[in-house]
């Protein structure tokens, strides 16, 4: 294992220290617990947008702290759920007093501690709801698994809500709006190698020189198929096929019940994309990929949208969500209406993500 | 009955076996997961028993909670959440007091996998470590009523942990990170139901070494 | 060879098509001869800024084309410096009568085409002055050598220069401002992992599970020295002291002059850094290395020159001038002063750099 | 004497040795550059050839001018434009000619030689291709002055971009991206010598075949 870092125990602590000194405009870094937070926080009257997830996605989650889109941003260990007293001295830091919208990937271990840490927040006096992006098509059942994963969608989510956010919607709003982007977001990935978790130290898994995985996680879980390699115009079809071509998907998710004090099970199916839907399409490097190949996959993806009557309105081509150093690339589509295209198109200043500002 | 030491050593023995199973639980998470089971629970009970010096002296309620606590907010992913509600939730089973009857005992075991399930919403046969640990607590119930000693009753629960760990071989997960692999899953022993029964396992060692007999290893 | 490409022969025109398609806002690409050009194209009584090179380098040069940057760019076949037409092509469409300004990086190839390509611009009337990026301190002596490659400074003279051009700047003061800047800008690199250019299908270079090169160029070129893997601070340390320790550097660059009409050779002297310098610092991902990693080198170069009296103004940390997949990581330090922050911080709306827009 | 056609031949020829010896020149620059020279001159000349058609009934001048451009506009990298402003250089040199005398042909190499070096500024001796080129330009001026034959002349020039080529091994680059190599450069013949010869071996196996004389193997 070669990698940019002193040692494995002490990786997540000086990438952040990093951060902090390199961006102290825009966000401040705690530690112990560790939060990244937006430097000017709490914003007077605004709702607080507050994600995290095991380290290894940069930019996301840390990388999108910033006005227009996180309030703070929870970092684990590598690939590892972060703890719910980070969650809660994150929340207690940037509420305003209009409350905490907790925006969760759907991973057993982030859904669980997002939750302890919203029911230790709300025993603080801090309203707080939890919404789950599950958006990764290559996870076919929910009956069976623990259902998609958070992947791509995140990112996007992450940009309208906190822009929404920004605009004063309030809790409820903002909650209903994660939510319905979730419901028209879907993804799907692949792997051209492997990724080498720092304390581990070796490959997660093997892949043959001429072998690809198709429908990785972006934790190295496996696939959907492991397949021989192909051309990038044919792996860019498969992934936007998986995507355009998913049946309505339902899933049974836990949200807050603010009225009733309680968690409670909401099912929700989503719909399939059709002919005449306008789209936001992410075409998402997994670390190590150079950005003229993800270009390579945007023009084959442009090409299957317009044969399928998706109109592309925006798009993101290069690192947002990643799996370390893995050579790959996911594809994320989201179908957007006028609200949505707006709130993207609003100011974002984060050190991933950055316009009109 | 169980004595408050007996639980201070119970952690302490954990937290050996978790450091001696390190690999051992991070190899059976590479199989169907992240490959980070162990160095978890690891890092966990580190943090366990750093704190447990400044509570060994309080009760058993507040030793336990103080451990749901540590692991809480340290062991991340599905682990942390998990374990530190067992420990929680049998911290609050069994507040105030300083030593446990069976009754407690057993009482204990189930508020704290009630908490497990409730928190992850697992079902048996899910390949989780409430595979392990559901068994164990009908053994343990079960045991008592049919009026063993304490050593007995844990005895039955480890047994039944142990079954049941064994059991998850077969089965295809349905919850957590292995779920994804289908029936890839298939043929691999849950890291989660393994450190369960190490757990139950080490208080019992802890409990039966008091009561003269001999120590078995814990792998 | 697993790359997300569809062969070598078409991976640069389909790369570009991609480019196109997904920022028509700010670019349009033109084929036969091949260039990148702003949308819109000439922007009147501005010169333009034109750069260049070998592909493989992205974002730059393509990536930086837009408002507040480079008007075109011309990219060659990977590593392979493009040709004379190209910048011909691009000169006459990009040219609004105010003159053309070409940014060169000093390798024998780009400075030859661009200087044969200067010539035919002239001949058709176009003024042409260019200048040349040489600041990658891994070459010693310029003696006995092609001299200084030009590395990360490129970058940010491409930032600075495309400010000063949209402030309204004639040809001879951004000519001199591009100079200044290379005059302060200095640059070393390492990697950690070969990269492969897709024509050949092989590793460039060779090294082992535990060996780095340091002093590599954005090519694949050897470096000063192969070593055993080290910490990262140890390597970015190594890097920094390079940079910051660096005595004068002598070469003579050849720029037209104007008066006389001909090609004439420039004898230029630069000055070491020294306490009380402001810098912009860039922490330059090589393509294949996760941003955390980045921040863990920001982390101890921010710390470093701290030590050393320099104080940082801005910085950035990404990928922006890589060599395909390769791992590994740039260091440039560029000495500022007011003029130069100013035109920094002045708005961009590029594929690759964008604030303010 | 050399005639139009024997120009037009000769590019033909050039086009066929170096496409078969695309990966020979690759190798060699591989070892002491990017590994492209071989790919570039191939690429170039596969470009000649689709407009040599187009020329091939004018005049000597505007042939090797077409032929300059299009290198200059299709081989990129150093290559492109030194042996873009040869031939740029060489049809400037003999315009509107349909033949060329030996003092022609001698004086056309000399201001092509000329024009690379002035494009690149290299020295004899910094192992480039202008190690082939000039040791080749000084033997045919010296033959045409002690009043060999074309072949003659040829044959000459050849002999000494040969030895130039070979000389090159030993040397320490000096300029182009070899350069950056430093004593590591030393050992490796340079791949712009390599081509450079064949470029004036195929010349003279064009001319003197025309001559009655066998055709030697180009590389
Ligand atoms: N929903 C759940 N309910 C009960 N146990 C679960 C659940 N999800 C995962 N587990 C248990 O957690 C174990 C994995 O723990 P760990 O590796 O620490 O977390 P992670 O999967 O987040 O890396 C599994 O082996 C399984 O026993
Ligand atoms: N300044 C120069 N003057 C003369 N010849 C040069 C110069 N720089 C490079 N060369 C020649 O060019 C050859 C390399 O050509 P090529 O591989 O096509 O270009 P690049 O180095 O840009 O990849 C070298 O072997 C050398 O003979
Ligand atoms: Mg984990
Ligand atoms: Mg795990
Ligand atoms: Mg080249
Ligand atoms: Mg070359």
């Amino acid at each position: 294992m070669k990698k940019l870092i002193n040692k494995p125990e002490t990786f997540v602590r000086e990438s952040l220290e990093g951060m902090a000194l390199a961006h102290p405009d825009i966000l401040k870094v705690h530690f112990d617990p560790t939060f990244v937070y937006r430097a000017d926080a709490p914003v007077k009257g605004k709702v607080a947008i507050i994600s995290g997830g095991g380290s290894g996605h940069e930019p996301l989650h840390g990388g999108f702290v910033g006005k227009g889109m996180l309030d703070a941003a929870c970092p684990g260990e590598v690939f590892t759920s972060p703890t719910p007293d980070q969650m809660l001295e994150a929340a207690k830091t940037v509420n305003s007093g209009e409350g905490v919208l907790f925006i969760v990937k759907n991973y057993s271990g982030d859904v669980m501690n997002f939750e302890m840490a919203a029911d230790l927040a709300r025993a603080e006096g801090i309203r707080v709801l939890n919404i789950i992006i599950d958006d990764d098509v290559a996870v076919k059942d929910s009956l069976y698994t623990q259902g998609r994963r958070g992947t791509g969608t995140t990112v996007l989510a992450e940009k309208i809500v906190g822009a929404a956010a920004e605009r004063g919607y309030d809790l409820r709003r903002l909650a209903d709006l994660t939510r319905k982007v979730n419901m028209n977001g879907r993804s799907m990935g692949m792997a051209l190698t492997s990724c080498t978790v720092p304390a581990k130290g070796t490959p997660t898994f093997d892949l043959g020189e001429d072998e690809i995985e198709i429908g990785i996680g972006i934790h190295g879980e496996p696939g959907r198929e492991r397949m021989k390699w192909r051309p990038a115009d044919e792996i860019t079809e498969l992934l936007a096929l998986s995507i355009i071509e998913d049946p309505p998907y339902t899933r049974t998710l836990r949200e807050f019940d603010e009225e009733k004090g309680e968690w409670v099970e909401v099912e929700l199916t989503d719909e399939p994309f059709k002919a005449g839907d306008r789209v936001i399409a992410m075409v998402n490097g997994m670390g190590g990929t150079p950005i003229a190949e993800l270009y390579v996959v945007y023009r084959k993806l442009a090409q299957i949208c317009e044969d399928k009557g998706l109109t592309i309105v925006r798009n993101l081509v290069g690192n947002y969500i990643t799996s370390l150093e893995m050579q790959g690339v996911m594809i994320t589509l989201l179908r957007v209406d006028d609200e949505m295209v707006e709130l993207w198109d609003d100011p974002v200043l984060t050190p991933g993500l950055r316009w009109k500002a | 009955m169980v004595t408050r030491d007996q639980i201070v050593e119970w952690l302490k023995l954990v937290a050996r076996v978790l450091e001696e199973n390190k690999d051992y639980l991070t190899k059976l998470d590479a199989a169907i997961g992240d490959a980070d089971h162990g160095i978890n629970m690891d890092r966990g009970f580190k943090k366990v028993m750093s704190q447990l010096p400044s509570v060994q002296d309080k009760d058993i309620g507040s030793i336990l909670k103080t451990t749901g606590m540590a692991l809480i907010s340290s062991v991340g992913g599905a682990g942390g959440p998990l374990y530190g509600t067992l420990f929680m939730r049998a911290g609050m089973a069994v507040a105030n007091k300083y030593e446990l009857t069976d009754e407690d005992l057993v009482h204990m075991w189930e508020a704290a996998v009630e908490g497990v399930i409730q928190r992850g919403r697992a079902q048996p046969g899910d390949k989780t470590m409430v595979d392990a640990l559901l068994p164990a607590v009908e053994a343990m119930k079960k045991a008592l009523e049919e009026g063993a000693d304490t050593v007995e009753i844990l005895r039955r629960g480890v047994a039944a942990a142990e079954k049941g760990m064994k059991d998850t071989i077969p089965l295809q997960a349905r919850k957590g990170r292995a779920s994804y692999l289908g029936e890839r899953s298939i043929g691999h022993q849950d890291p989660g139901a393994t450190s369960s029964y190490m757990l139950l396992k080490a208080l019992l060692d802890v409990v039966s070494k008091e009561a003269g007999e001999e120590e078995t290893s814990s792998e």
